[in-house]
């Protein structure tokens, strides 16, 4: 026994000595920790070789450059396009994301059908018969039933979108308006002619700015960043005006808060101090109208200090100014009447198709669409009138005049209006209206998740297409959009789907002449399509519009009153654009959710931003919960106390509040969209409210 | 049961009442290896700390439990290196208790580590201008140092005693002892040092950074200094502890009082020390950084206000050294209770100040003052050695000739 | 004092006395256990711990770097350099294929290439001897073009090998057994015995120091802070 | 000798112009797409949130309306210490995870090498490194797009900017393997953020080289470095107009004028 | 940590700090060694009765 318990320990003691001489222990400590230095569940990327293909960014109206890194067929990464017209080299979050949104779970892989309440998955032989049999069964009787909403985008695909409608026989085509939308309006009625506006802000020397987010994605967002530094590097001067210290504000040389709403008034007592110091040719006919607005007056109005108000007049009388609209990154209309004030103000400066100034173009004309053949139908149906009537045919009109209008069914492409548009709750009730509901999205959003018949497109990265580049460069052109990345998923371009159905509507398919979207392309490039290709964009170098007649339109408002009862909501809520959060129809992939700060998502809660001396009057603090109301709706955020706003005015980020989508955005923060109404403007009948009346109360 | 195992001549609870304290103190320890294992098998977000705060509350156990255990080290070189023969009656438990505290010490750095299997590259593949390096190489050689202490101690036991290689091995290690305690104090006053050069060191945090000589900043001899001037006072309260439970007295007051008048001559000394280089801090290393020394002292006054340095110097030093200094005070229970008490708080304070204030101190002017409050792992692994340390003392108290007078101080009657 | 001697009195006599009692045979035997079980543990440690530690993998078929050698004359004419100087390392089916779109030859492993693969269009699912784990970047660029240095160097007889050898993966680590050498203990012979880090670096470090005498430049670089050289 | 050295070595560096960023957020993403850095479903919680480029809003403070505001981003300053190479952090690790490449002036961090003691981070006054607290985790399918370039990082060690070095490593194949290209020309290698920055407010090169622009701009009289007092010798310049703004950058005593405190420094 | 790695370089620093480290290792193992082997030899030699201290 004993010997046993003395020759067990020798034993031991040999094992353990044998054991330290051999590499057996040794080797196990260093494999283990080249184990947690090689762990099978963290990736490893497959190396290849690496090459570079050029495209143009759709994923907003921007239009960049850009070049996708490759390794093998895997896109690993997005860059800007170097001597780009658009961007040259510099990109934007969202740009960057693409590969994210490519790889991205919540894309629709394939086409889908609602079968018993439930989206299924179907071919797209099915999926396109499905559709056709469904357009060409109401198509003689009530084709105007049919109605499309689409993104503002001006690629082709898109026109061939707005072509299908008319050829299938339905004026109901539906966009939301921009700014760029209310400004050509003001060009037409001033100048007479069919042009859109540029803004050579990059050579002014003096830029007023009435809310306008040169850097918060106005415009074409990078160009815009990109004309602002050179403008920082000519010493330009640059006031922003407007309520809420916007990034602008924050590199504008001057940040001017003025009471929300009255920008008429403060661009009329600018140009009636401007007319006093100098006459220029023309302006005779506006000076009995400018009388109105006396500079007290104009002070005691806007909110805004008298001697500041004549020296702006000075320094945009005495420099190469410009005057600019069209709130935060201008994705919404804004008011006629502002937009013809802010340009009465570029006509003052005689700056109007001159080197700094605003540039009036016309179409290039690249886009060489043969004649469409209409049958009877068509030609008939184009005799209607759009639901919205004969103003601008904006998404937000339509969808207020959904509730009264039958519409059997409804087309969404580039757009999620249950997400984007105003008093989303409305929207959703007029859209249960509806029997069939198409989407063509490429995510699973809010309005997708709701469609009857769901056929997924290409992202873009994915895609083919062209776009008309105009947004705010100086010299406008055509980008050709080139897919980079084989499909990831059983998708397909836009402009393929269109055809396709096309040549299964009986009496349709004479408008669409063309075997396939490819030959589609190269049929309405002509010519121009090989060096477009090669080059990725071809420069419209004759583009401003000549002939331009001049002429003053008295406004019909002097303030822009926000909707609401000023005695129940005595506060003004301002939804802003964050360049760090798209707030488009592509919710923010993870990249861009990661960047937004914590003062405006903390974990689940969304933030309202509001002035201390406010919040005071409130008896709220920072950080405390509280209940934002107005006529539209109401919902639960956090206060985050900023001396970067007016007092009485709050501020809430859009682009939040997706109920749609992964993990990493659904249900952070709160669709600020929720709680707005739409104002329609009494000119242009396009949406123009930019702010609503609220109150806040404690919870 | 085991009456075997127990050394002659003195009493013990009975068993069943001994493991029943050991359950009460091992269901903290299985509660401390849960988070443990939390904390190894799902990484480090298990805790609190963020990326403000990579140092936390672990960071400062460590430099702590290592301060007030270096009552061993002080207490081993009094005893062996300058030969003060009395300490030769508390040598043991002090050991006993470095044991333990320099065992949590390495416990928690395995923990702490966001992969503990790659930590021995600090060995391998070290960097010699770190001060962490040098805290991992002498802790582990001082913890080698400590054990080798503790064997014969171990050996000593009444039934492994009877082994004539272990009775001998025993025997051997005693006579040369006095060359590991040298070797022990030698490492210990680098590591020591080196624990202070961490945060001293960090040029980045001015906080916490200090002068000093060559690589050394003067925050590595403070914390040698202080270890040596508490780390007594510590053994001294442990001891008193143990008494109370026990029931007994297990120490002579002429082996206490040495001790103690020691240690307050070593906080004296020490105090004046730290109270210059607060001083040399506040008014040239400071401003020199661009700071008020206020600017150190913000935003939550209870977690950064003043009140920490005035307790930390006046409260937990001045006091504790004073009263220790004079014999009639330092002779009175009561005082000696409050002095020791005092003086472990004052260190412990020093090194949760020199650890979490530069983590929550903004240093660029954008920053903010960063709060941290541990989750319940890091509490969990923190309290986990130290439940353990009971268990090794109770353990090592019931079965060991830990207290050498004991059988004197306490005659068994049967 | 006298009732701890007695103590120790006690316990010479007692139980103690049967351990010492049969002392030699004991102690003996206790040799015999001690040794039994130093060998035991070299065994397991020696031979039969890295039999356990690597598995054993077949390539997907067999393949001549001879044969292969004799109609390409450089390694590089099939381990080729991209435009951007970047290697492509083991072919890609393609490069394969320009040649064997056909069955070359009447050798059992060509059949499975070309129909398995070639025909399908299916990459080779090659298991790489020489593969470094993910953390490591190497440019062959700088070795082969700048240095001038064999691919034999490093890789070994390789490109005069007749077939593939078993390719032996570490279980723990999934790397390759070739990166750490097939020796147990880490020994090497040649320079292409151990792909390991330390191999790199002494090499890396020997040249440095060379420079550092011929150039007068302090090369500090290159026994310190070149950790960034290699790893990603 | 060091005249030489100098000569030889380079010393990568970046000036941002902070009149003309923007806060857009470009570079945070375009650095994230570059090095594959993971995200989390809840990245609100900016102290585990891993962003190597950071851009802090910084505000004077004053209540409205005289409040302003600037953007600056923060990537790793890529300290060069007193004496070359005693980066605050380099100097501490104790595994020798992250050191200061000579050639490139570059502070480097080995991932695989680094055991997650954080001293490094406890050494950094600008938060310019981040732990790895959980396993990184791509949504299925998003692996896809990671970048073999940069070794996707484990949970437990820490990583940080390293002026996209790997994008360097590709640049100098390029130069080895080529016949008759000899050196790096500036274009050649840049950062990710510096290229995507749709402001041009990053300006990134050879501090050492007077053909780049960076040489000339870091000796702009607006030109500034964070908290420069500290003796970091960092490699990120900043330049603004703006008094406040240079102030910002790092601490004073009260009656100190701006700027007046620039660290003497090694090179310098 | 060993001369013959590639990080070693002899310099200040190095032999200082690893100097003082093996110093230490090296009193320790020796140290330990010695009392092993006494205690072993001691063994033999019949002791470990009652002649300690």
């Amino acid at each position: 026994m004993k010997i046993y318990r003395r020759s067990f320990l020798a034993l031991g003691v040999g094992a353990a000595v044998g054991t330290a001489l051999s590499p057996l222990p040794w080797k196990m400590v260093d494999d283990s920790s080249i184990w947690s230095q090689n762990w099978p569940w963290t990736p490893v990327p497959k190396d290849g070789a690496i090459s570079y293909e050029d495209s143009v960014c759709t994923l907003c109206s921007g239009n960049c450059g850009i070049k996708a890194r490759k390794i093998e067929d895997r896109v690993i990464k997005v860059e800007g396009k170097e001597d780009h017209i658009v961007n040259d080299g510099g990109v934007c979050l969202l740009g960057l994301s693409g590969p994210q949104l490519l790889y991205s779970p919540t894309r629709v892989k394939s086409p889908l059908k609602k079968i018993k309440g439930k989206l299924r998955k179907i071919s797209w032989e099915d999926a396109i018969t499905e559709l056709s049999e469904k357009l060409s069964g109401i198509r003689d009787e009530k084709s105007d039933k049919v109605a499309v909403i689409s993104g503002n985008s001006k690629s082709l695909s898109t026109l061939l979108l707005k072509r299908f409608l008319k050829a299938y026989g339905s004026p109901n085509y539906f966009t939301r308006a921009t700014m760029n939308d209310t400004y050509k309006q003001v060009i037409k009625k001033m100048h007479g002619v069919d042009a859109t506006p540029a803004f050579n802000i990059d050579k002014a020397d003096y830029i007023l700015s009435f809310g306008s987010g040169i850097i918060d994605g106005w415009g074409s967002p990078v160009n815009s960043i990109k004309a602002n530094s050179k403008g920082v590097d000519n010493s330009r001067k640059l006031v922003q005006i407007e309520s809420r210290m916007s990034n602008t504000a924050i590199v504008a040389d001057k940040w001017v808060p003025i009471k929300p709403g009255t920008d008429i008034t403060l661009a009329y007592g600018i140009a009636a101090e401007v007319i006093k110091m100098k006459e220029p040719k023309g302006s005779a006919s506006l000076k009995p109208f400018l009388n109105k607005y006396g500079l007290s007056k104009v002070a005691e109005v806007t909110g805004i200090d008298a001697a500041q108000i004549t020296e702006m007049a000075k320094d945009f009388a005495t420099n190469k100014s410009i005057a600019i609209c069209g709130k935060g990154a201008g994705n919404t209309a804004g008011s006629f009447d502002e937009f013809v004030a802010v340009h009465t103000l570029n006509i003052l400066a005689n700056n109007i198709n001159k080197k700094g100034g605003v540039q009036v173009i016309k179409d290039s004309g690249f886009f060489n669409w043969s004649n469409m053949k209409m049958d009877s139908v068509a030609k008939a149906a184009n005799k209607k009138q759009a639901i919205t009537g004969n103003k601008f045919p904006d998404t937000e009109s339509f969808l207020n005049k959904l509730p009264n209008e039958s519409v059997e069914v409804l087309l969404i492409a580039n757009d999620n209006p249950l997400y984007t548009m105003a008093d989303s709750d409305a929207v959703k009730k007029a859209f249960e209206k509806i029997p069939y509901k198409v989407s063509f999205s490429s995510f699973m959003d809010e309005t997708t998740e709701i469609a009857d018949l769901v056929l997924p497109v290409n992202v873009n990265l994915e895609q083919t297409d062209v776009v008309s580049i105009t947004e705010s460069v100086q010299k406008p052109g055509i980008g050709y959009v080139a897919p980079v990345s084989d499909l990831q998923f059983n998708t397909k371009d836009l402009g393929e789907i269109l055809i396709e159905t096309a040549k299964t509507i009986d009496g349709m398919a004479d408008a669409f002449p063309w075997d396939d979207y490819e030959s589609c392309i190269s049929a309405i490039l002509g010519d121009k399509l090989e060096s477009l290709q090669e080059e990725g964009v071809i420069v419209n170098e004759d583009y401003r519009a000549k002939n331009l007649s001049f002429k003053f339109i008295a406004p019909k408002n002097e303030v822009l009153a926000p909707k609401g009862d000023k005695g129940v909501y005595p506060l003004v809520l301002v939804p802003y654009d964050s360049i760090r959060i798209p707030n488009g129809y592509i919710g923010a992939p993870p990249f861009a959710v990661k960047t937004v700060s914590d003062k405006v998502i903390k974990g689940k809660d969304g933030f309202v931003e509001i002035n201390p001396v406010t919040a005071k009057q409130l008896g709220l603090s920072d950080k405390s919960s509280v209940k934002v109301k107005t006529s539209e709706g109401s919902c639960k955020v956090k206060v985050n106390l900023s001396e970067q706003i007016m007092p009485g005015v709050v501020a809430m980020a859009k682009g939040l509040g997706h109920t749609a989508y992964d993990k990493y955005l659904a249900g952070k923060g709160v669709n600020v969209n929720n709680l707005l109404g739409t104002v329609e403007d009494p000119v242009t009948g396009s949406n123009c409210a930019w702010a609503i009346r609220c109150k806040i109360e404690k919870v | 049961m085991d009456s075997a195992l127990i050394p002659k001549g003195v009493e013990r609870c009975s068993l069943k009442r001994f493991l029943l304290g050991q359950a009460i103190v091992g269901a903290v320890v299985l509660w401390g290896v849960y988070a443990m294992i939390l904390c190894w098998m799902k990484g480090l977000n298990q805790t609190n700390m963020n990326d403000s705060f990579g140092f936390a509350l672990w960071i400062w156990a460590d430099l702590a439990v290592i301060a007030v255990g270096g009552g061993a080290f002080f207490t081993g070189l009094l005893r062996y290196v300058i030969g003060l023969k009395d300490l030769k009656n508390i040598i043991n438990y002090a050991v006993l208790i470095g044991v333990c505290c320099y065992g949590s010490a390495l416990l928690i750095l395995a923990i702490d580590i966001g992969q503990p299997l790659r930590g021995w590259f600090i060995f391998w593949h070290a960097n010699v201008h770190s001060m962490l390096t040098e805290v991992a190489f002498c802790l582990s050689l001082y913890m080698a140092v400590l054990i080798i202490e503790y064997i014969p101690l171990l050996l000593e036991n009444r039934q492994v005693d009877k082994i004539p290689f272990f009775h001998n091995l025993s025997h051997n290690m005693h006579v040369v002892m006095a060359v590991f305690a040298a070797t022990g104090a030698f490492l210990s006053c680098f590591h020591q040092g080196s624990l202070g050069g961490v945060s001293g060191v960090l040029f980045g945090r001015p906080f916490a950074f200090r002068e000093g000589i060559f690589i050394w900043p003067w925050t590595f001899f403070l914390f040698t200094w202080s270890a040596a001037a508490c780390g007594p006072c510590f053994t001294i309260l442990v001891t008193k502890i143990t008494e109370k439970i026990t029931n007994k007295k297990l120490v002579k007051d002429n082996v206490i009082d040495l001790l103690a008048k020691i240690s307050g001559w070593m906080i004296c000394s020490y105090i004046i020390a730290k109270t210059i280089d607060t001083l040399y801090w506040a008014f040239v290393t400071a401003p020199h950084a661009g700071f008020n020394v206020m600017d150190f002292y913000d935003d939550n006054f209870w977690a950064h206000g003043i009140w920490i340095l005035i307790m930390e110097i006046v409260i937990c030093g001045y006091i504790p050294a004073i009263i220790l200094l004079r014999e009639k005070t330092r002779q009175n229970q009561k005082l000696l209770w409050t002095a020791a008490i005092l003086a472990t708080i004052g260190i412990c304070l020093n090194r949760w100040v020199l650890v979490m204030q530069p983590m929550s101190m903004p240093v660029m002017t954008f920053d903010e003052w960063v709060l941290y409050l541990p989750s319940w792992q890091e509490i969990a692994t923190t309290i986990l050695p130290i439940a353990g340390g009971i268990m090794v003392i109770a353990f090592s108290y019931r079965y060991l000739p830990i207290f050498p007078q004991e059988q004197e101080l306490n005659p068994v009657e049967d | 004092m006298s009732t701890i001697d007695e103590k120790y009195q006690k316990v010479v006599v007692s139980p103690v006395d049967e351990i010492i009692g049969s002392e030699k045979g004991s102690s003996a035997i206790i040799l015999v256990f001690f040794i039994a079980g130093l060998v035991a543990s070299l065994v397991v440690g020696w031979v039969i711990f890295p039999k356990v530690l690597y598995s054993q993998k077949k390539q997907p078929f067999d393949f001549s770097h001879e044969v292969h050698s004799e109609q390409v004359e450089e390694c590089t004419g099939c381990h080729f350099f991209r435009d951007d100087g970047t290697f492509a390392g083991v072919p890609k089916l393609a490069q394969c294929a320009e040649c064997h779109e056909e069955v070359q030859g009447d050798t059992p492993n060509e059949k499975v290439f070309v129909e398995e693969y070639v025909a399908k269009e299916k990459e080779v699912p090659w298991l790489i001897y020489s593969k470094q784990p993910d953390c490591v970047f190497f440019s062959h660029a700088a070795h082969v073009k700048k240095a001038e240095m064999e691919c034999k160097e490093c890789h070994g007889d390789i490109g005069t090998s007749k077939s593939l050898k078993v390719y032996e993966e570490n279980r723990l680590t999934g790397i390759s057994r070739d990166v750490w050498g097939k020796s147990i203990g880490g020994f090497k012979s040649n320079t292409w015995d151990s792909m390991k880090m330390d191999v790199c670096a002494k090499c890396h470090e020997k040249h440095a120091r060379q420079k550092e005498k011929e150039t007068k430049h302090e090369q500090k670089n290159n026994y310190k802070g070149a950790c960034f050289q290699c790893h990603k | 000798m060091k005249k030489e050295h100098d000569k030889v070595n380079k010393k990568y560096g970046m000036v941002v112009d902070l009149d003309k960023c923007t806060g857009c957020g470009s570079c945070m993403v375009a650095c994230m797409s570059e090095n594959n850095v993971p995200f989390k479903e809840d990245e609100s919680n900016k102290l585990d949130s891993i962003t190597w480029m950071r851009v802090y809003k910084v505000s004077n403070k004053k209540p409205y309306p005289n409040n302003e505001v600037f953007y600056i981003p923060r990537p790793c300053q890529h300290c060069g210490g007193q004496h070359e190479g005693h980066s605050p952090c380099v100097s501490v690790c104790p595994a020798t995870a992250t050191d200061y490449d000579y050639t490139t002036g570059i502070v480097s961090q080995v991932y695989t090498r680094c055991f997650g003691c954080r001293y490094c981070m406890a050494a950094c006054p600008y938060h310019a490194r981040y732990f790895n607290w959980w396993d990184p985790v791509w949504p299925d399918g998003m692996e896809k797009y990671l970048s073999p370039n940069v070794s996707p990082r484990m949970r437990g060690i820490v990583e940080k900017c390293s002026f996209c070095f790997h994008r360097y490593q590709v640049a100098m194949e390029e130069v080895y393997g080529s016949d008759d290209k000899e050196a790096l020309e500036e274009g050649d290698y840049q950062t990710a953020c510096t290229q995507a920055c749709p402001a041009g407010a990053i300006t990134f090169g050879d501090l050492n080289d007077e053909t780049h622009a960076v040489h000339k701009l870091k000796d702009d009289k607006n030109a500034f470095r964070l908290l420069e007092r500290l003796g970091t010798n960092t490699k990120i310049y900043y330049i603004s107009e703006r008094e406040w703004v240079r102030r910002a950058g790092d601490n004073y005593n009260p009656g100190e004028k701006t700027g007046s405190v620039k660290y003497k420094t090694e090179g310098h | 940590m060993f001369p013959f790695s590639f990080e070693w370089i002899w310099d200040v620093g190095h032999v200082v700090f690893h100097g003082g480290m093996w110093y230490a290792l090296s009193i320790i193992g020796a140290g330990m060694t010695y009392c092993v082997l006494k205690a072993a030899i001691d063994t033999k030699n019949g002791k470990g009765g009652g002649d300690h201290h």
